[in-house]
């Protein structure tokens, strides 16, 4: 299908960064006319996401992390976020509920968060190369005819 | 993020303002391990009404909580709690384990 | 000077995103800690560069736009506006208050206004190749040692 | 952004609510010019006390506005502006052209 609209947002791994790209893509989101609602689940499946990369792709450096959003024709949002990190080892196992390998100040519930919250999540990785995380949501259409500029 | 809290008759109250990401819980929780350590309640009250953002990284930070508060056979409440963070809370199944108060609108 | 942080970002350029570019840059700056005057004067400043780039380096395409914006030690920003399209012949000249190659639609008051708004602007061009403007702003440092994490 | 009109006694008042960048300025611009065209006013008063930003697109706005209302004899005022937006005209030097009132804060 095609995009009618899309941003690249490159950051360096510091946590205050976190409310940043929420920010980022929740300004870039609007332009689909959510509710408040829609826009605080897309916040807080990117704020996992990119906690993610801060917290277990680089546990010990600072590095870049990737975002790029794109609109597409059906009203959906697509948000890639992209790290060159550690990698993960078994997808399934990370994904499931409760499963963290990050102590006691990680919930495991990251994977499980962006799944309920969006309409689709792909988790691509290989180890010592980095992890790419896709995340769809559609966005009810309360309007005809928004994005046009 | 800001943290107040107030203590009443073996009750602790901590009331976070703003946002609850991986950022802000470091210091959220070595502070609120520090209030219960002093304070010893009976009663663990978490206000949740002035949190305009909260991600997984604040269910860590309840689930310590409870975990402390099971230790010194007290009880935890999860309070006011607002819609997105009630949304996260409900995504992770801690309603079923801990009590918690959505706040009303 | 050391930068303490730094974000990059792209985006294509329909007028659409002049809002979010923005937000973006603005909760990025955030970090800063700034007045709302002083966020405000960065917004505006953002909006004239992003729109001459869509207004006059690309007049007949869409293309893209790049932002690189850091935060230095001394609590300064500095944003990078830059674009690959048909470049400025006479620099001194455009940036001449009330000069504008954009008839009735432009004012001709775009640089005036970001030298205005922010410390100091800087502006490099070769002709078919694209324009770079670089803005800095020093912001109030209110209290000590915010920007850390 | 959203542009609001109201005629009384040969004053024409448009108010404009949002952000008037370039990308709300060409259909704002039309409808300006639209709006004069209909109504031939003696006095034209813009209203931006709802402008939450104004970039230097919003000039060209007061600007064409303020050719077309000296075609037509008439007067112009930009009424209630914003922080923001005073700031923008006075870069421009607006203000010593045209009556720019600021808002009360
Ligand atoms: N970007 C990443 N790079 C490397 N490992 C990751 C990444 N994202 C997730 N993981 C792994 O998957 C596990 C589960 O992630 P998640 O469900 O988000 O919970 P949490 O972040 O609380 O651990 C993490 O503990 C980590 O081992
Ligand atoms: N990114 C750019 N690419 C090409 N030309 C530009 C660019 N930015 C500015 N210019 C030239 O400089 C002139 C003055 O720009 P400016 O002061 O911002 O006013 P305005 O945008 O209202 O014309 C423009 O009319 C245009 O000719």
């Amino acid at each position: 299908m095609n995009y009618n609209n899309e941003m690249n947002l490159s950051f360096i791994s510091r946590s205050i960064n976190e409310s940043f790209a929420r920010a980022a893509v929740s300004a870039f989101a609007a332009q689909l006319d959510p509710t408040l609602e829609e826009l605080e689940d897309i916040k807080t499946a990117v704020s996992e996401a990119v906690t993610n990369c801060i917290v277990h792709a680089y546990p010990d450096r600072v590095d870049r992390i990737y975002i790029r959003a794109r609109l597409f024709e059906d009203n959906t949002i697509e948000i890639v976020i992209r790290d060159k990190g550690v990698g993960i080892s078994d997808i399934d196992k990370a994904r499931a509920p409760m499963f963290t390998t990050g102590g006691g100040e990680r919930s495991g519930m990251g994977f499980t968060i962006m799944e309920s919250f969006m309409d689709s999540l792909k988790v691509k990785s290989k180890q010592g190369r980095g992890t790419t995380v896709i995340m769809r949501k559609r966005i009810s259409m309360r309007y005809a005819g928004r994005i046009g500029a | 993020m800001k943290i107040i809290s107030t203590k009443r008759e073996g009750e602790l109250k901590i009331a976070f303002e703003g946002e609850l990401d991986h950022h802000a819980a470091r210091s959220a929780l070595s502070r609120i391990s520090q209030l219960i350590d002093i304070e010893l309640p009976r009663k663990l009250v978490l206000d949740l009404s002035s949190l305009s953002f909260m991600d997984s990284s604040g269910i860590a930070i309840i689930v310590h909580s409870y975990r402390r508060m099971n230790e010194l056979e007290g009880s935890l409440v999860i309070s006011n709690v607002p819609g997105q963070a009630y949304k996260v809370l409900s995504a992770a199944g801690i309603n079923r384990i801990i009590q918690v108060d959505k706040a009303l609108v």
